[in-house]
């Protein structure tokens, strides 16, 4: 029951969208967009999970209270999660206040933390990319000229550059890049169909 | 000389990485902008739509990706404004609407209407389910907008009760869901046409759906944003930035080429320092 | 010089140096901000999702009079019997409902978008050497991940040539990554000296 | 029927039945043959080669939880993982795991004891070498490299889902100068993995070599079907393509309908 529920429940919502995607009939229109409306609110609710986790993770490492630093972290963390959640809540979350927070807060943090791959990617190109086989070196060649094209130094040295540049990624790229597709797509419904029979069921998580 | 490179600090490499798009930004160049086919294509389609026409918007991005769609997003939404056209923003990630907030801020739009030329809708959770739900039922999913509005009484959204009214769906986009469940969801089953300004890591994954015709236009990352920039005649981050991504891509190749010299040379004269044998 | 006045700009740009301390060492003022901005992002889902729960269910509930809704909430909160351990099960009936949603809408979507559509735009006429290679490149492709059979003869042939013509692709999408992580931090140095020290426009 | 998704529908009940023939035909028990993957049978060299080096194993499932979409790369790695730690247990060579999700711990824990178990080496399993580093991603990329640098292994292993911080562990691996298999359906990364590491699983080769390595039945049912599934969509390309070039619309219209 605690099982095959779930099971059950999976199977008999992804068959009811599927036939309601392709048939035209109100009956399976009407369902299917109320069952949509409904897992935005569930999803909705699912948002507060990482929040939770994040809470007990935090609130233990401070009861701990190991390491002066550890303690100054998770307080951080636990301040910017409530401070955030309370003006939201209050003030709404296009208020001036609360934008000002998360202009000034997360969207540096998080595009910092990002923008930093621009360094590793060079320390990585020096010591890691090697040519060491006919197929690094054909990728190699093919993401210099790439770069190449990309960029107008690379039409500044030779006018030829962009448009080979584009031409790899328009002919050679689009023919990889649909077989992958394709090959994607089956897989992706394969692994839809393992779940919708309950053959893969990691999302319901460990235990009976 | 060469046991030195084979050592080299990674921090010296970082400096020069560093350098490279410092020195370019304080002390541009102006190296020419060229323009990508598929931004031409989107310009156009834009261009030709009559004053009032509704587009969407849709921010499916964070402030990690957002930091390389920025000037496309704004270049467009610049365009719009231009062209008078009204602007249906929302977002799939839910830190989409915040940064709509700041593009707009940024944009032409500023100038204009809040509730008649241009609007924020919010956020939507669920990813791919909720871009389906929306198409399905647009005022439903989304009662009232990002400021707390009640939709239904906003001037911007006479006439729009479902997503196939609109001419246009911009998805400014660097993940899931992103462009593949757009064109799932909308562009393929609904025929809307779809557009996106895309993270370069994904612009070669969108050619097959550029041939195919499941997109009508791409804006590639600051490239894209510079070329929409010339297009408009509109400089912005996107053509400032230009220069610096010149410089760096040199920086890049010169090292992968260097980094086989050493590693080769190396190699050759038995010195490599715990190389495979 | 034109240093900018603004409160959000300075704490923005402390941000961002505190981060970019990282690669010279991992150090506390990197964590520290690190952790706050983790905090705030979770702040956020937690504000957006309220709102989503507030404007789709609780007022066209109390408002409308949509009872039905009580449906999906309850099922929301029942998410959160995760917690406790003897209904945790219960949790994953919500889940099963996102789950066969999801994995419905996908399969959907898929057939027609990934697969009928990129069939569709490769009936073309084989008279450019480029539309030859865009056909033939996605068969060899879908060759090359054929496993049931040793890759010998033709099909060796052809998933070969598919592998080298991955490698391709590969290499644009590795320049592409260059540009998009040049991209965003010209993103981030642009902030530093526009908007921050106003050394650029 | 919807107009326009009607060829789609079709096809679709076509791919689902081939799937559902390959999963019958292998819980029926019908031996199911895989191709060579070059990334698999260098598995056992570059265990050998930690051996003769005297060098430890470093083997990461990656960065990918056990919930989200990418649990099922997660799941392929920990197989290959219970693989690469009975030739480890066999070769008598360390082999060092790290974590970077918590709840893929236990699960780690579990695969290398029991292949230590089953090749009656339980008492050389040392418990320590399992270790969760942390949940940031870049502070466990961080972790890995501190790792590297003082216990150089001569094998490294980077299987399952993987971001930016892919090029990093690549990066690190070369340079003590191991010898490197990755292997992730990130396709984003593996332009990363192919230019830094010996050999590289692509996309579906991780779960096709996950299913031969594990033999569980379902899975290489599931990978026959799919063949099955691509062979039937590239005949109806072909027969597409050759009426398309005798001038006939037939298979355009067709799949248009």
């Amino acid at each position: 029951m605690r099982r095959e529920l779930p099971i059950a429940i999976t199977f008999v919502l992804g068959v009811l969208i599927i036939l309601a995607f392709f048939f035209d009939s109100p009956t399976l229109t009407n369902a299917s967009q109320s069952l949509q409306n409904w897992a935005v609110i569930i999803a909705a609710f699912a948002l507060g999970i990482a929040s939770v986790n994040l809470i007990q993770v935090h609130a233990k490492k401070i009861a701990r209270g190991q390491d002066r630093l550890d303690w100054l972290y998770s307080g951080a963390l636990l301040l910017g999660l409530f401070g955030m959640t309370v003006i939201g809540l209050f003030k709404g979350p296009a208020d001036q206040m609360y934008q000002f927070w998360f202009n000034a807060l997360f969207t540096p943090g998080q595009a910092t933390v990002y923008a930093m791959t621009g360094f590793y990617i060079a320390s990585a190109a020096f010591r890691a990319f090697r040519i060491r086989n006919l197929e690094a070196g054909i990728l190699l060649v093919s993401a210099a000229l790439v770069m190449l094209g990309n960029v107008s130094v690379g039409e500044a040295l030779w006018s030829k550059f962009p448009v080979i540049g584009s031409w790899l990624v328009n002919v050679p790229n689009l023919a990889a890049q649909r077989g992958m597709m394709i090959g994607a797509g089956i897989g992706g419904i394969a692994g839809g169909l393992r779940v919708l029979l309950g053959i893969e069921k990691s999302y319901l998580g460990s235990g009976s | 000389m060469l046991a030195k490179l084979q050592s080299l600090d990674r921090r010296i490499i970082y400096l020069v990485v560093f350098l490279s798009l410092a020195v370019p930004l304080l002390r541009p160049i102006g190296l020419p902008v060229s323009i990508a086919e598929e931004t031409r294509a989107l310009h156009d389609f834009i261009d030709a739509l009559p004053p009032g026409t509704p587009v969407v918007v849709s921010f499916d991005t964070s402030p990690g990706g957002y930091g390389e769609l920025a000037s496309g997003a704004i270049a467009i939404l610049n365009h719009m404004a231009s062209k008078d056209l009204r602007a249906i923003g929302m977002g799939f990630f839910d830190t989409g609407p915040s940064l709509l907030e700041s593009a707009f801020a940024a944009s032409l739009y500023a100038e204009k209407e809040y509730g008649v030329d241009y609007v924020n809708l919010g956020y939507l959770a669920g990813g791919e389910n909720a871009i389906a739900s929306m198409a399905k039922d647009l005022l439903g999913s989304f009662p009232k907008d990002f400021r707390g509005n009640d939709t239904k009484s906003l001037k911007v959204m006479e006439g729009i009760t479902s997503i196939t009214d609109v001419a246009l769906v911009v998805t400014v986009a660097s993940g899931t869901p992103g462009i593949p469940e757009w064109i799932r969801q909308v562009g393929d089953p609904l025929k809307v046409p779809l557009a996106t300004v895309v993270v370069a890591v994904n612009v070669p994954n969108m050619t097959p759906y550029l041939q195919s015709g499941q997109l009508c236009g791409l804006i590639p990352s600051m490239k894209g944003a510079a070329g929409y920039e010339a297009l408009i005649s509109m400089k912005g981050l996107g053509t400032a930035g230009m220069d610096a991504q010149s410089m760096s891509h040199l920086a890049i190749l010169f090292f992968v080429v260097l980094g086989n010299v050493v590693h080769y040379i190396g190699k050759k004269t038995g010195k490599a320092g715990g190389d495979k044998e | 010089m034109n240093v900018s006045t603004s409160a959000e700009v300075w704490i923005a740009s402390l941000v961002t140096i505190a981060i970019m301390s990282f690669v010279y060492k991992d150090n506390p003022f990197y964590r520290l901000v690190e952790n706050l901005y983790v905090g705030v992002s979770a702040g956020h889902a937690l504000v957006l999702g309220w709102g989503n729960i507030r404007d789709l269910a609780l007022v066209p509930m109390v408002r409308d009079g949509k009872w039905v809704l009580v449906i999906p909430v309850i099922l929301g909160l029942m998410l959160y019997t995760r917690y406790f351990k003897k209904l945790a099960w219960l949790s994953r009936i919500p889940l099963a409902v996102m789950m066969g949603i999801g994995t419905g809408l996908a399969i959907s979507g898929t057939v027609g978008s990934q697969i009928v559509n990129q069939v569709r735009a490769n009936l073309v006429k084989l008279n450019t050497i480029d539309n030859i290679i865009i056909v033939v490149g996605t068969f060899a492709v879908l060759a090359y991940f054929f496993f049931m059979a040793e890759h010998k003869g033709a099909l060796g042939v052809l998933a070969g040539g598919g592998r080298y013509l991955m490698m391709v692709a590969f290499g644009a999408a590795f320049g592409s990554t260059v540009m998009g992580r040049m991209s965003l931090f010209i993103g981030r140095l642009q902030y530093l000296f526009g908007d921050w020290l106003g050394l650029i426009r | 029927m919807v107009q326009g998704r009607v060829f789609s529908f079709w096809l679709l009940v076509v791919l689902i039945g081939s799937m559902l023939y390959g999963m019958w035909r292998a819980r029926k028990g019908i031996a199911i043959k895989i191709r060579r993957i070059a990334g698999l049978n260098a598995i056992e060299e570059a265990v050998g080669r930690a051996t003769e080096m005297g060098r430890p194993v470093h083997y990461t499932p990656g960065l990918g939880g056990i919930s989200a979409a990418e649990a099922t790369q997660t799941f392929a790695a920990l197989a290959i993982m219970g693989h690469v730690a009975h030739l480890s247990a066999r070769m008598d060579v360390p082999l060092i795991v790290t974590i970077r999700q918590p709840e893929v711990l236990p699960l780690a824990e579990e695969s290398v004891r029991q292949a230590y178990l089953e090749e009656g080496k339980v008492d050389a399993y040392v418990p320590t070498n399992i270790r969760f580093l942390s949940n940031q991603q870049f502070a466990y990329a961080a972790a890995v490299f501190g790792i590297m640098a003082r216990e150089k292994p001569a094998a490294n292993f980077l299987m399952g889902a993987f971001w930016a911080e892919a090029l990093m562990l690549a990066e690190v691996g070369s340079e003590v100068g191991a010898l490197q298999i990755a292997g992730t359906a990130q396709l984003s990364q593996v332009p990363f993995f192919i230019a830094a590491s010996d050999y590289c699983l692509i996309g579906e080769e991780l779960f096709a070599g996950a299913a031969y390595l594990s033999g569980d039945p379902t899975q290489m049912g599931s990978i026959f079907g799919q063949d099955l599934g691509k062979a039937i969509v590239a005949l109806l390309m072909l027969a597409g393509v050759i009426a398309t070039n005798m001038g006939s619309s037939f298979f355009s219209t067709l799949l248009g309908k």
